[in-house]
């Protein structure tokens, strides 16, 4: 990365050497990870949203671009929406080509991350495994793992036997429901820890100046014509040069706030959490037939995921018959999984954009912007999708990567449309 | 130990155990003090508590597939052969290696790993390992699960959860009050808190008056499921119960599951979860020793234990005391009540104060041991301390109304200042909590309550004879501020008191950051005895009261739940549907291989033996051209469409012409999606003047029952249609090959239709539609009939093909026939993301619209040709077998034009072919490009051509 | 899971039902290209309660419309679409 | 067969369903020529009419399954008329006759419809989704439920069906 890069943290910069030195002062020296900002009366930019697709693009702004005057707003507590509630995979292996850029230009954010922020965010490039369980699923691999090569972005093919010296505690068996054949790897992918994601990225941005604003709800836009000039909030007014939509999950309803639609439906994404338990599953698991995937996250619980529940909702409340549907896809995937114990379910609300691509750039309005539609796929492009916004926010001019996910692409043809199931978001 | 019925083993030693004991009470009883090592630190723990809440005393119980690691010691009752060990230990439960992270305790306290371990990701890996390998609690299982699980619906007017007096008395009252009820509790006896203490109700003893309560509400029809637990409550007033048929590990009765998922819908859903009992926090209050004050009233009356011989009691209410009588009774020495209250002031005090030594602001600030167990215990008394020695600290902070279940159906909780405790608020479903969770504590007051949720408002009073009579339940949240040394709030993850200090410190201060931080309240016990120390700690900290501090959301389940137990039979082989087609024996007979085709199951081929399976195909393709072969296309979609509109709704569904079909005739159709791309492609057929049939594909035939369903009900719910899915109903066999007429009318005795002509015959005595449709570019028939008959026809199909130099084909080799013939297929070529005119079928679509999706495909990137992907043929230069899914280059290392959708060998011919989406791939006509595959490191150079490589005139279909 | 009152079955399980779409969205075929494409993608999807439209796929396979509630899951009105029924 | 001491709980045979029509009316004005044709009204939602040698089934709004040895099609064809369509699907059900008190208690497995329910009596219809396969449900008689059954998904339920039934609880 070129740019700012803070090397003084006033509040303590961190290492080995400074938790050692903790140690032995009782860890008083710690100051905080973020200021607790009052909202000022005017910014250059406002992010709504702090989550950390907002906290990174404040981040960005400030270190690459120069600009500070920036304030992220957060009607809760920070990463407290989708950021908190994912499955942590990072990873780039899509085949549509915009996508494949959108991803790799992150997943290459992420191998720097923890020392860009001085925070580790747990990056673990442990591989993201897509199973084939078919001759059909495996040439569908080939096929997409092929395009990845071509476009520079590493992908392996596997036989069964590889994949069983990766993961023994597949069900190889011929009997198996869904019988594995093989599969394909991206080595570079992995796990994150998603809420450092988020402090790590407050705790710089807030160290170049950007003010984090916590329990501040935006209730309205201040509009001059069809031009906006600022927010209303539950904590008042700010006045802003530009206002950024960042808040995957509630886009419908904050772009709503401005009297605009969009391409975009809020769907409840359910994910669970076993007992933690010793090493068994080192590598992500997913399925080129099945919508489940597995990784163990370092403390020792099996993490998974299935389908979005299948209509809209922000209820931050999952459907039980889903949830099943995916701990017995985990079950035929690694049957040892029978007798771990779900500890924990959530939910998260996912903005499912209808072409399951996200929309980047202007709206109709003036000197405002969207980030939002990501699907339920938004955490591992975190670091780009910060990057590509702020460079927007900064230039007025979309990123080249970026530039395919504006929103007229639904208008004019242009969908990104990975799974090709076209604009019903509930079939994605 | 009398009446010892049982034996088990922990760590490979033999012990003895009565009937209906808890793994911890027999532990206990055997005077097995240290149970398990804590998470981070490894410190030696015992059993605090005597519920589902235990933190500490986890085990693994069972062996091989039925292991289950992380049991609560609490939550298991012996069984005659269990087998439990200790876990997150080495070498030894006595002797464990880890706890020497207690020692670099100030090293890693909350969030150090935030703090280091920066450079590239591979080297944050290598630390990570060894972190992994340090976390984690239970050993990772290794084998499939030789046990099943069940899952059942269950509908009511009322669920009680829990059998404690309120949802005795509750259950009772409904039941009598001709309701359908369920009660469900996660013990496996009735009673709740009337099994641990001395009380009568009616005149019966405590347990026994629970007995008799569940015996009249099952005589009265009431369902009563012991051991189980309910640990979802969904929206809709539905409720997850889990019950348990086998302990862990257990091996279960014969064709039984050991667990039953139970979804019970209920009307009403009254909740008398009870509460628990808050830990105080103190140095050293995890030693082995130091337990909850009602688990050991529970251990000493209900399981004959008593866990200690020198007792102090430390409280902070009244409640405290009744474990100081119970202890007494048993003959326990009591050292001293420590209570925490300046002056408290009731009947049970008074009573105590006679009998015992009791300490008034007085609490527990460290302990010592003697070993891994408690020996002595130092207190502040007033201004000063003592130092007691007791091998058994019994302590209360006061209770938390159990509100997981009412905060899961969307309730909301209120502040109860006199109890400093969260209490059901507003109720979202129809709910209602009763008992000790909604606060109660006097026991006539919970059984009269309960009796009034159940019978709707009737009254009835309950004799309660309790000779320490209840007093006040909890004092206030205690948050010590001369604790010593490491005062745990959350046992399992090792939080301490100081470590969330650090967290305020350094801004995590919301109480999600706190937790998320901290990882308070994210071990297996959830937090439930710990969550309220740290949101008092916190409350103080920010000098606000607890309420305004905050609270974490309540995430279903609320006990650990088995993941076999939301699977239910859905594992195995079982874990997905399984389609059969009617003719599955006919085609295993000739021995085909299979391939899975969404739920379908269909045949490949049909290798002979030592034939590989492409010389298979490609026989059996070639067979095709030369003689004939038979296909199983039963899984297509079919509709029959009938009516005076039903050519109206046709032609909204198909970008096609419908309506000048002329009887017994058929025309190849496109349907699209309404953003304008292809969504499907069949055939449509004039049965009749008002009947038709509408044939799409395979994998898309339940989009297309939705679609055609739609688009009758609701978008044109005037016409005078009916559409009927046949997909079941109607089998189908294809005959395909320059012999299919011949042998057809052979069988018919009838002359074959004309190509794309239909018409019904009778074949094996059966009633069949022919259609004349071609997917494979020879003359062929595909020869309908109800699912039941299909095997004679396909008897009579298959001794006449055979008879005729032919035989049965399979997906390969039709795949290899329509490739040659320039067919798309749904799936490959139309992928969701083309539209007609990309693959070459532009022409055909209505100009004047009024199809769904002409709107959309006017949009500019879809009408534009320029830069689209569009369908071409592939020629390999060169003898080598072209790669399916291979990107399409001008040279290796360019980014892609294209790639190639489906590979075939040449039927009629030599060498490879195949089709492939090209961007401006028909401009591109005779080009040379590279298909490249990089994960096969391939490299294959071909020739752009036409997508149609046989037949292009289509001489070969009309005789 | 929520429990819908299908005008023809009476309360069932969620579990037998689908969701298509608003009912906002529904495109008509005669609209033109620019309208229709406004009606297919351009969704209030409001955190309140919206007009949805759903079918009893895996029951009688009747549409029904349904005004429901995305943030508390409440219906509050429940209609049947289709042709006219006979009692 | 399922038998607890010598009563019968539970019994499953598994039978073609070649006969059944879907009988669709797009106009209800056929209503009663059709009545007439079959020897009874056209039940209401959720009900059955007929016995066994001629019944009429209603699981969807417009929809009627017709079934039964006694079914005159022409006679059907000509009373529908322009009114409505009769379309045969029956090649692709197949008829579970479930005989024996516990019928009650083997639907509640891996199912969402509350077939425990005494409303549910015979006469009664339902459709409803088991084990992840459309189901229609129609009790018969107090001790017998018949379960129509797409073929193709057939095996795996009956097979569910069986494994349950040995174990099955009688009715509280």
């Amino acid at each position: 990365m070129t740019g700012t890069r803070s090397t003084r943290w006033p509040q303590g910069r961190y290492s080995a050497l400074a938790l050692l030195r903790g140690a032995l002062g009782g860890h008083r020296h710690w100051g905080r990870a973020w200021r607790a900002a009052e909202p000022r009366a005017s910014y250059d930019v406002v992010i709504i949203g702090g989550g950390a697709h907002g906290l990174a693009t404040a981040y960005y702004l400030a270190s690459q671009h120069g600009i500070r005057n920036v304030a992220v707003v957060e009607k809760g507590w920070i990463g407290g929406g989708n950021t908190g509630r994912n499955t942590t995979i990072v990873r780039s292996n899509y085949r549509q080509a915009p996508l494949q850029r959108l991803l790799e230009h992150s997943l290459k954010l992420w191998e720097g991350l923890s020392d860009e922020l001085n925070y580790n965010v747990m990056f673990s490039p442990r591989g993201a495994l897509f199973l084939g369980h078919s001759d059909a699923d495996m040439t569908r691999l080939a096929e997409r793992g092929d395009s990845l090569r071509a476009m520079g972005i590493d992908a392996e093919l596997m036989d069964v036997d590889a994949v069983r010296r990766l993961v023994p505690l597949l069900d190889f068996s011929p009997h198996a429901r869904w019988p594995i054949q093989g599969g394909m790897i991206q080595h570079r992918g992995g796990t994150a820890r998603h809420d450092a994601v988020a402090w790590g990225y407050a705790r710089a941005a807030d160290n170049l100046g950007v003010d984090v604003i916590e329990n501040c709800e935006v209730t309205g836009f201040v509009r001059e014509g069809d031009r906006v000039t600022g927010i209303e909030t539950t904590r008042g007014a700010i006045a802003a040069g530009k206002v950024a939509i960042c808040v995957a999950g509630n886009s419908g309803h904050v772009a709503g706030l401005a009297g605009l639609r969009l391409p975009i439906e809020s769907h409840t994404l359910q994910a669970y959490v076993t007992e933690p338990v010793k090493p068994m599953i080192d590598t992500v698991i997913m399925s080129q037939s099945l919508h489940c995937y597995i990784s163990q996250s370092d403390k020792g619980g099996i993490v998974a995921g299935g389908d979005p529940d299948g209509f809209p909702s922000y209820a931050q409340r999952g459907q039980p018959v889903r949830l099943e549907d995916a701990i017995a896809q985990a079950i035929a995937l690694v049957p040892a999984l029978s007798r771990l114990r779900m500890v924990r379910c959530w939910s998260g609300v996912t903005d499912m954009s209808f072409d399951g691509s996200p929309i980047i750039g202007d709206l109709p309005l003036r000197n405002l912007y969207i980030n939002g539609g990501w699907c339920y796929g938004g955490f591992k492009a975190t670091p780009g999708s910060g990057h590509l916004y702020a460079h927007h926010l900064a230039t007025g001019q979309p990123h080249p990567i970026a530039a395919p996910f504006d929103l007229p692409r639904f208008a004019q043809g242009r969908t990104i449309d990975e799974a090709g199931v076209g604009p019903m978001p509930q079939h994605r | 130990m009398s009446g010892a019925a049982l034996t088990f083993t922990f760590d490979g030693k033999t012990y003895a155990a009565r009937p209906g004991q808890t793994l911890a009470a027999a532990l206990l009883d055997n005077g097995v003090a240290v149970v398990a090592r804590s998470f981070k630190y490894h410190r030696p723990r015992g059993v605090m508590a005597a519920g589902v809440e235990e933190p500490s005393a986890l085990v693994t119980v069972g062996e091989g597939g039925r292991a289950e690691p992380n049991t609560r010691a609490t939550d298991v009752f012996v069984y005659q052969g269990l087998v439990a060990r200790s876990q997150n230990v080495w070498p030894s439960l006595a002797f464990d290696v880890g706890a020497i992270n207690g020692l670099a305790s100030r090293l890693i306290p909350a969030g150090f790993y935030y703090k280091t371990f920066f450079g590239p990701p591979r080297r944050w890996m290598v630390y990570e390992r060894f972190i992994r390998k340090a976390a984690g609690l239970g050993p990772a299982p290794a084998d499939a699960d030789p046990d099943s699980f069940d899952h059942r619906a269950a509908f009511c007017d009322v669920l009680v959860v829990g059998a404690g007096p309120a949802g005795l008395a509750a259950a009772l009252a409904a039941t009598q009050a001709g309701q359908r009820v369920m009660l469900v509790e996660q013990d496996s006896v009735p009673g709740g808190a009337l099994l641990r203490e001395d009380v009568r109700i009616d005149g019966v003893g405590g347990p026994e008056w629970a007995a008799q309560a569940v015996a009249q509400i099952r005589a009265g029809g009431g369902r009563v499921l012991l051991r189980a637990t309910a640990t979802g409550y969904w929206d809709g007033n539905l409720v997850s119960v889990v019950q348990r048929l086998a302990e862990p590990g257990q091996v279960p009765a014969a064709a039984a599951p050991v667990q039953r998922l139970w979804k019970v819908r209920c009307g009403k859903v009254l909740l008398a979860t009870g509460a628990i009992e808050r830990p105080l926090a103190f140095g050293g209050n995890d030693r082995p020793g130091v337990m909850l004050a009602q688990a050991v009233r529970a251990y000493v009356r209900r399981h004959g234990v008593v866990p200690g011989r020198r007792a102090v009691v430390a409280t902070s209410n009244d409640d405290g005391y009744r474990t100081a009588f119970a202890l007494a009774d048993a003959g326990a020495q009591v050292v001293a009540v420590l209570d925490s209250r300046a002056a408290p002031d009731s009947a049970i005090v008074d009573q105590a104060r006679g009998r015992f030594a009791v300490l008034t602001d007085a609490r527990p600030i460290d302990t010592r041991a003697r070993g891994q167990r408690l020996a002595t215990v130092i207190a502040q008394v007033g201004g000063g301390e003592q130092r007691l020695a007791a091998d058994l600290l019994a302590m209360s902070g006061g209770f938390t109304p159990v509100a997981h279940l009412h905060k899961q159906a969307g309730g909301d909780l209120a502040w109860d200042a006199a109890a400093q405790a969260f209490v059901p608020g507003t109720a979202r479903q129809a709910q209602a909590s009763i008992g000790a969770a909604a606060g109660g504590h006097d026991l006539a007051a919970i059984l009269a309550q309960g009796w009034a949720a159940g019978s709707g408002g009737a009254p009835r009073g309950f004799a309660v004879d309790d000779p320490l009579g209840m007093g006040t339940p909890a004092g206030a949240a205690e948050v010590p501020q001369a604790a010593r040394g490491k005062a745990f709030v959350d046992f399992q993850n090792d939080v301490t008191l100081s470590d969330i200090d650090l967290a305020w410190r350094e801004g995590y201060r919301s109480v999600e950051h706190l937790k998320r931080y901290t990882t308070l309240g994210m071990g297996t016990d959830q937090g439930k005895t710990g969550n309220m120390a740290a949101l008092a700690r916190l409350a103080q900290a920010q000098g606000v009261d607890i309420p305004q501090a905050g609270l974490t959301t309540f995430r279903p389940p609320y006990t650990p739940t088995t993941l076999g137990a939301f699977a239910g039979a859905a594992v195995g082989e079982h874990a997905g549907p399984v389609r059969r087609l009617r003719l599955h024996q006919a085609h295993d007979d000739l021995g085909a291989a299979w391939q899975p085709v969404g739920y379908w199951f269909r045949p490949r081929s049909y290798p002979r033996a030592g034939e590989s399976l492409g010389a298979a195909s490609l026989r059996e393709a070639r067979m095709v051209r030369q003689s004939l072969g038979m296909v199983d296309v039963s899984t297509l979609a079919t509709f029959e469409v009938s009516g005076p509109d039903a050519a109206a709704l046709l032609e909204m569904a198909c970008a096609t012409t419908i309506g000048r079909l002329g009887v017994g005739r058929g025309r190849y159709t496109v349907m699209l999606r309404e953003d304008g791309l292809v969504m499907d492609d069949g055939t449509a057929w004039r049965l009749a003047e008002q009947r038709y049939l509408l044939t799409s594909s395979t994998g898309g035939a339940d989009r297309m029952a939705q679609h055609l369903s739609w688009l009758r009900n609701v978008m044109a719910p005037h016409l005078k249609v009916s559409v009927v899915n046949v997909q079941e109903h109607l089998g189908a066999v294809a005959l395909a090959g320059p012999q299919a007429a011949r042998v057809l009318a052979g069988l018919t005795g009838a002359e074959a239709p004309a190509h794309m002509r239909c018409t019904r015959a009778v074949l094996a005595g059966v009633d069949v539609l022919i259609l004349a449709a071609s997917y494979s570019g020879e003359r062929a028939f595909e020869v309908y009939a109800p699912g039941h008959q299909l095997r004679a026809v396909w008897n009579a199909l298959h001794g006449a093909a055979v008879a005729a130099g032919g035989g049965a084909y399979g997906l390969d080799a039709m795949d290899h026939l329509r490739v040659e013939k320039g067919h798309v297929v749904i799936g490959a070529e139309v992928d969701g993301r083309v539209s007609a005119h990309d693959i070459g079928l532009g022409g055909m679509l209505r100009k004047s619209g009024g199809f769904v999706g002409w709107q959309g495909q006017q949009r500019l990137a879809i009408a534009t040709a320029s830069g689209r992907r569009q369908l071409v043929g592939l020629t390999v230069i060169g003898g080598q077998a072209l790669p399916e899914g291979a990107m399409l280059v001008t040279q290796e290392g360019q980014e892609p034009l294209g790639h190639v959708t489906t590979a075939a060998p040449r039927v009629a011919g030599e060498g490879w072919i195949g089709l492939a989406l090209l961007s401006d791939g028909r401009a591109r006509d005779g080009q040379e490009l590279l298909a490249w595959s990089a994960t096969r490191n391939l490299r294959v150079p071909v020739r752009v051509c036409d997508p149609v490589f046989y037949d292009r005139e289509g001489a070969r279909y009309r005789d | 899971m929520m429990l819908i009152d299908c005008p023809h079955c009476g309360p069932r399980a969620q579990e037998e039902f689908t969701y298509e779409r608003t009912r906002d969205s529904v495109v008509p075929l005669d609209a033109a290209p620019a309208a229709a494409m406004a009606t297919l993608y351009a969704r209030a999807n409001p955190r309140g309660e919206e007009d949805e439209i759903w079918r009893h796929t895996l029951g009688c396979r009747g549409w029904l419309e349904l005004r429901r509630h995305r943030m508390t899951h409440a219906i509050v009105a429940v209609r049947p679409l289709g042709p006219a029924v006979l009692p | 067969m399922t038998v607890k001491g010598r009563v019968i709980v539970i019994e499953l045979s598994v039978h073609d369903a070649a006969d059944v029509l879907a009988l669709e009316l797009w106009d209800t004005a056929g209503a009663p020529a059709v009545a007439q044709a079959l020897g009874f009204a056209l039940p209401p939602a959720g009900r059955s009419a007929g016995d066994d040698q001629r019944r009429a089934m209603r699981f969807e709004p417009t929809v009627w399954l017709v079934e039964g040895a006694a079914i005159d099609r022409a006679a059907l064809d000509a009373a529908v008329a322009d009114h409505g369509a009769v379309t045969p699907i029956g090649g692709g059900l197949v008829r579970v006759r479930l005989v024996g008190a516990a019928w009650r208690g083997l639907l509640m497995h891996d199912g969402v419809f509350d077939a425990e329910n005494p409303a549910f009596a015979p006469g009664c219809t339902a459709a409803t989704v088991i084990a992840h396969v459309a189901v229609r449900l129609n009790v018969v008689a107090p001790d017998r439920c018949d379960a129509l059954v797409p073929a193709s998904l057939a095996d795996g339920l009956i097979a569910r069906w069986r494994e349950v039934a040995a174990r099955v609880d009688t009715p509280a």
